[in-house]
């Protein structure tokens, strides 16, 4: 765990905890927030073996924190990687993680955010990181995931007049 | 002396002289255009380590023949909205002025068309108009490329006029005479005669010429400076919009023009039809000595063409206009100079 | 920037273009490497990935395949269609339609690795043409293992069976013109 | 309005942008995208593991080795299948042929736009001889499909071996022949200096990264950021230019293939024996949760994410592809620059559409 990422894990750590933690059921909510870096096993905030899963941080986020969260990583020196959207229908749940990596330490962090199936709504963070303007334009294309405040969600990689959403798992060809 | 030899050589009836020679010059056109279309494939070729064409007759030499068929069946359509007589003219202004300028040109001993002393002036002052006729093609044909093309095309060929007429004032200054058979009988004798190597006159004279050659190839939009019909840019530039025998005519234009460039700069520099060796000349050899040292340069044409990308637009005119132009008024002065030494130093001793 | 920077620069700029035309002069000289295709052709790497074909068993003649339908269930794009039926007096099935959908095979080798006899190879022909798609699309590797088998049968009773030269797995369909690898 | 169409001979493959100009300067130059799209992650989603091998080479057709490396790489970490050390000593020697063949077909490429015709036939002969190479290898030219989950699908005999080794020696000299010819060439000097700057702030924020990133001054190379495979044992510098131009770029790749030729002949000198697959079991499971791996491909960074419920098909397949994010940047940095130098800008981004849509 380097230096940029201890201190980002700091920073997401204080933030999760600061705000009011919205009734959301899978949340794990840890009673010791302000735990210390070594301690960062289970809650919102996890460690993870970059050999074995392929990124460093894993911290999992009310959407509504999805900007603030990346306005820190993004002055920790961060850059955006992917933004990937996951269609959990069993628990009628829309997971997106956004990816990000940093340019001279071997550090990446992924935020998780889930969002109810029904209305999938999240702000946009392209304010902050303009390049995941492109990869939420395709979230959206491919899931009907809406980012509140996009400047233009209009069919990115589907024709422009497609109304479908192929990657969701009720998608009928 | 025959019959034919008096009328093409003697001073008497100017104008069959002139008729028969204009058939020549576009018999001369017409081949040279097809033939240096498959030279420059050959070579590109060559330089890039393929053979070329080869599929039509023995080694590809009738392959000029099946491009001008496929051109000339090719129907030539006019679409819609373009100015249709512009657009029917910018080809003949295109072809005009090479034609043109080839009367003037000795070939050989007075195998010339028509012998003006002012024949220098007469070919730059036609140099200029397929400028207006590239810029008219592109503009009749209504095409946001074409019109880009047109614009960079009159301000390329301004920004070289400059310095190629400042190079030509030079040497006019060396040779005294605007006359081109003139010119050419000045340079006689062994090849340290012609004006290339006449360094006592003008130090810079290798820079001078080199200055005339790039001058030469930004007139003619060829090789680095092809920034007019940048393929990968502006599709086909100012014809784009030309089909068949449209295109033809432009494609014909341009390698007339670099035959005149060329045949101008072995005039100028090279001693026009003399040969390099004293004993080696004559009514004969001449014309062969010409031809030879035209296609030199064509054939350096050709292979700048391959081996260099195409300039940026202001690094173009940078070019010109911060480096060409210095240079050739330095070469000017200088030139003055080194003639008015000897008065000078005449006065002083 | 200073004069003499200026004028180095010019004349550094010059001798670079000379070297550049030093260079493709050099090149013009040399041999030519390209391989003037419909006269010459090129031979291909023992491993090369053509369409797969059935495999003929150098001693009976006959394909090794017992329509086991392993390979129809590997094939990612499912371009493969197995028929066998049990021929009497043997003991395991043997192929009788083996259609193949060139048109959508990704020669990935997937069908090779997951048959269990080696069944199937991949040929050797690059230059497969035909006027209609459906040549491609419904490739019938039977009847294409009958032709090779009367080239073997021809080939077989010239030779005892022992030391019988097993004839090139490539069909003789593509022009044997003048093999030229390039220098 | 010019609209630089699907069908441009500058645009690599189907790649449309809206440029409104006023004369020749660029206002706005708004890249379209989705003319080859394929969907490759919905295909991924109805096939087994095994199955998508195919598809991953032809996400990116011109470093194929790469996308493999990074599939099977994933898969081979959610599974922790065990790959022998032959395996990944080939995986690097192909892989860096793949990355030289790839940069000379961008090296022609640009040249060709900014119109220079010869380059272009020299680069494909070079390619040829390594297309040979790997063709006498796993059969195919293009689209490889020679890595499997826990190794390779054959073994890589002596005529690939010397193949390679007089590949290698081969090359050098026609580097240095490209760097005559082209690099130091002052029209392309001055065609390409403080052409398109991309500050490293830029790619920060659109996570462009490989060539692009590196140009720029930023040392981020996966191969030694994020060491994958058997990238570390290797030492090979990471070139870096700090202007940040469409020059520092072009150099990025030219030291690039320099470097790659050192990877390999390193890996030659000591490729190790033993097996070349390793234990694989035949339907293959993957326990739920969620894995991604990460490669350092020709054109930048590719990631897979891979997101399974322990069925024998992926639940999600997400493929992050470095040109998506390379030409996001383009809209904010062509900005005000004329065409001929946003043609130079978009050559020197080195895009393969493709990859862009997947």
């Amino acid at each position: 765990m380097n230096a940029t990422l201890e201190l980002v894990a700091e920073r997401l750590s204080q933030l999760i905890g600061q705000t009011a933690v919205p009734s959301r059921p899978p949340m794990p909510v840890s009673a010791n927030l302000a735990a210390s870096t070594a301690s960062f096993v289970s809650g919102p905030v996890q460690a993870v073996d970059h050999a074995l899963k392929g990124y460093d941080l894993d911290v999992s986020v009310p959407p509504g924190l999805v900007v603030l969260a990346a306005r820190i990583l993004d002055n920790a020196g961060f850059g955006i990687d992917a933004v990937t959207g996951v269609d959990w229908m069993a628990q009628g749940e829309m997971e997106i993680v956004y990816d990000y990596f940093h340019p001279s330490s071997s550090s990446r962090v992924a935020v998780r955010t889930r969002v109810s199936r029904a209305d999938p709504e999240l702000p946009t963070i392209s304010a902050v990181f303009p390049g995941a303007n492109w990869h939420e334009r395709e979230t959206h294309d491919f899931f009907g995931i809406r980012f509140l405040g996009h400047p233009n969600l209009a069919p990115f990689l589907l024709p422009e007049d497609a109304d479908f959403h192929p990657l969701r798992k009720d998608y009928k060809p | 002396m025959s019959a034919i030899q008096e009328i093409l050589l003697g001073p008497g009836w100017p104008w069959v002289r002139l008729l028969l020679y204009l058939v020549g010059i576009c018999a001369f056109v017409g081949a040279n255009a097809a033939y240096l279309v498959l030279a420059e494939r050959k070579g590109a070729g060559r330089i890039q380590r393929r053979p070329g064409p080869n599929e039509s007759g023995y080694a590809g030499w009738l392959q000029p023949v099946a491009d001008g068929i496929k051109l000339l069946a090719k129907q030539v359509m006019v679409p819609p909205g373009t100015d249709g007589f512009l657009y029917r003219l910018a080809p003949l202004m295109v072809m005009a002025p090479p034609l043109i300028c080839l009367t003037v040109i000795p070939y050989g001993e007075n195998l010339v068309a028509r012998n003006i002393n002012v024949g220098l002036l007469m070919v730059f002052s036609l140099g200029s108009i397929n400028v207006m006729a590239l810029m008219l093609g592109g503009w009749a044909s209504r095409n946001k490329f074409a019109v880009i093309s047109s614009a960079r095309i009159v301000s390329q060929n301004v920004a070289y006029e400059i310095p190629m007429l400042l190079v030509v004032i030079t040497l006019l200054m060396v040779t005294g005479t605007m006359n081109l058979n003139e010119i050419v009988q000045h340079q006689a004798g062994w090849f340290w005669h012609w004006n290339f190597f006449k360094v006592w006159v003008n130090p810079l004279m290798p820079v001078t010429f080199v200055i005339f050659f790039i001058c030469m190839l930004a007139e003619t939009n060829r090789a680095p400076f092809d920034m007019a019909e940048a393929e990968s840019e502006l599709v086909a530039g100012a014809f784009t919009e030309y089909g068949g025998m449209g295109f033809g005519v432009f494609f014909m234009a341009e390698y007339a023009n670099i035959v005149v460039g060329c045949s101008l700069a072995t005039i100028l520099f090279f001693g026009g039809w003399q040969s390099p060796v004293v004993i080696l000349s004559g009514p004969i050899w001449g014309p062969l000595w010409f031809l030879a040292k035209m296609y030199a340069l064509v054939l350096t044409v050709i292979w700048i063409r391959w081996t260099f990308p195409r300039t940026q637009f202001y690094n173009l005119l940078n070019l010109s206009w911060k480096i060409l132009i210095p240079v050739s008024l330095v070469t000017l002065l200088l030139t003055g100079a080194m003639m008015k030494l000897p008065l000078l130093l005449h006065h002083l001793f | 920037m200073t004069m003499k920077a200026a004028f180095l620069e010019v004349y550094r700029g010059f001798m670079s273009l000379l070297t550049g035309m030093r260079i493709t002069l050099g090149q013009c000289f040399k041999p030519i490497i390209t391989v003037q295709y419909p006269r010459q052709t090129l031979k291909m790497a023992p491993r090369f990935r053509g369409h797969i074909e059935l495999v003929l068993d150098p001693e009976t003649g006959k394909s090794l395949c017992t329509a086991c339908k392993l390979c129809e269930r590997a094939c990612p794009s499912d371009c493969i269609a197995v028929d066998g039926a049990k021929l009497d007096g043997q003991k395991t099935k043997s192929v009788t339609e083996y259609k193949l959908n060139f048109t959508t095979c990704s020669l990935c080798g997937s069908c090779i690795e997951a048959c269990p006899f080696d069944a199937i190879q991949f040929s050797k022909d690059y230059n497969k043409v035909s006027f209609s798609r459906d040549t491609f699309s419904h490739m019938d590797l039977v009847k294409r293992l009958e032709e090779r088998r009367k080239i073997w049968a021809q080939q077989r009773p010239a030779a005892p069976p022992a030391e019988m030269p097993m004839p090139g797995p490539a069909p003789a369909s593509t022009p044997q013109t003048q093999e030229q690898k390039p220098s | 309005m010019l609209n630089l169409g699907p069908q441009h001979p500058a645009a690599h493959g189907v790649l449309r942008v809206l440029m409104t100009m006023d004369g020749e300067w660029i206002t706005k130059a708004e890249p379209v995208i989705g003319y080859i799209h394929r969907m490759h992650e919905k295909m991924g989603e109805n096939r087994t593991w095994a199955q998508f091998l195919p598809n991953t080479s032809r996400i990116d057709y011109l470093s194929a080795m790469h996308y493999t490396h990074a599939f099977v790489g994933a898969v081979e970490r959610a599974a922790k299948i065990e790959v022998p050390a032959r395996a990944e000593y080939v995986r690097v020697i192909t892989s860096e042929l793949n990355r030289i063949s790839s940069h000379l077909v961008w090296w022609g490429a640009m040249l060709l736009d900014l119109g220079g015709f010869t380059p272009i036939l020299y680069a494909f002969e070079d390619r040829e001889k390594i297309l040979d190479l790997l063709e006498g290898l796993c059969g195919a030219r293009l689209t490889y499909c020679y890595y499997r989950f826990g190794g390779l699908c054959n073994d890589v005999d002596d005529e690939f071996l010397n193949g390679t080794r007089t590949f290698v020696k081969e090359m050098r000299p026609r580097l240095g022949m490209y760097r005559n010819l082209v690099t130091d060439n002052i029209i392309l000097r001055k065609r390409l200096t403080g052409v398109g700057p991309i500050s490293a702030e830029l790619c920060r924020k659109y996570g462009a990264t490989g060539p692009v990133i590196r140009g720029s001054g930023v040392p981020y190379d996966v191969r030694t950021v994020e060491p994958y495979s058997v990238y570390p044992k290797f030492d090979f510098k990471i070139p870096i230019y700090q202007e940040g131009d469409s020059m520092a770029r072009y150099l990025v790749r030219m030291d690039e293939m320099e470097q790659s030729l050192r990877i390999i002949e390193q890996a030659l000198d000591n490729l190790p024996a033993g097996p070349f697959m390793g234990k694989v079991p035949r339907v293959l499971k993957l326990p739920p949760g969620d894995t991604c791996y990460a490669v350092e491909a020709a054109r930048g960074r590719f990631m897979v994410r891979i997101v399974s419920d322990g069925k024998d098909t992926p639940y999600r397949l997400k493929l992050r592809t470095p040109s998506f994010c390379n030409l996001s940047l383009y809209e904010e940095a062509s900005r005000g620059m004329i065409l001929p130098d946003a043609l130079a800008m978009l050559g020197s981004l080195d895009l393969v559409i493709p990859d862009i849509d997947r």
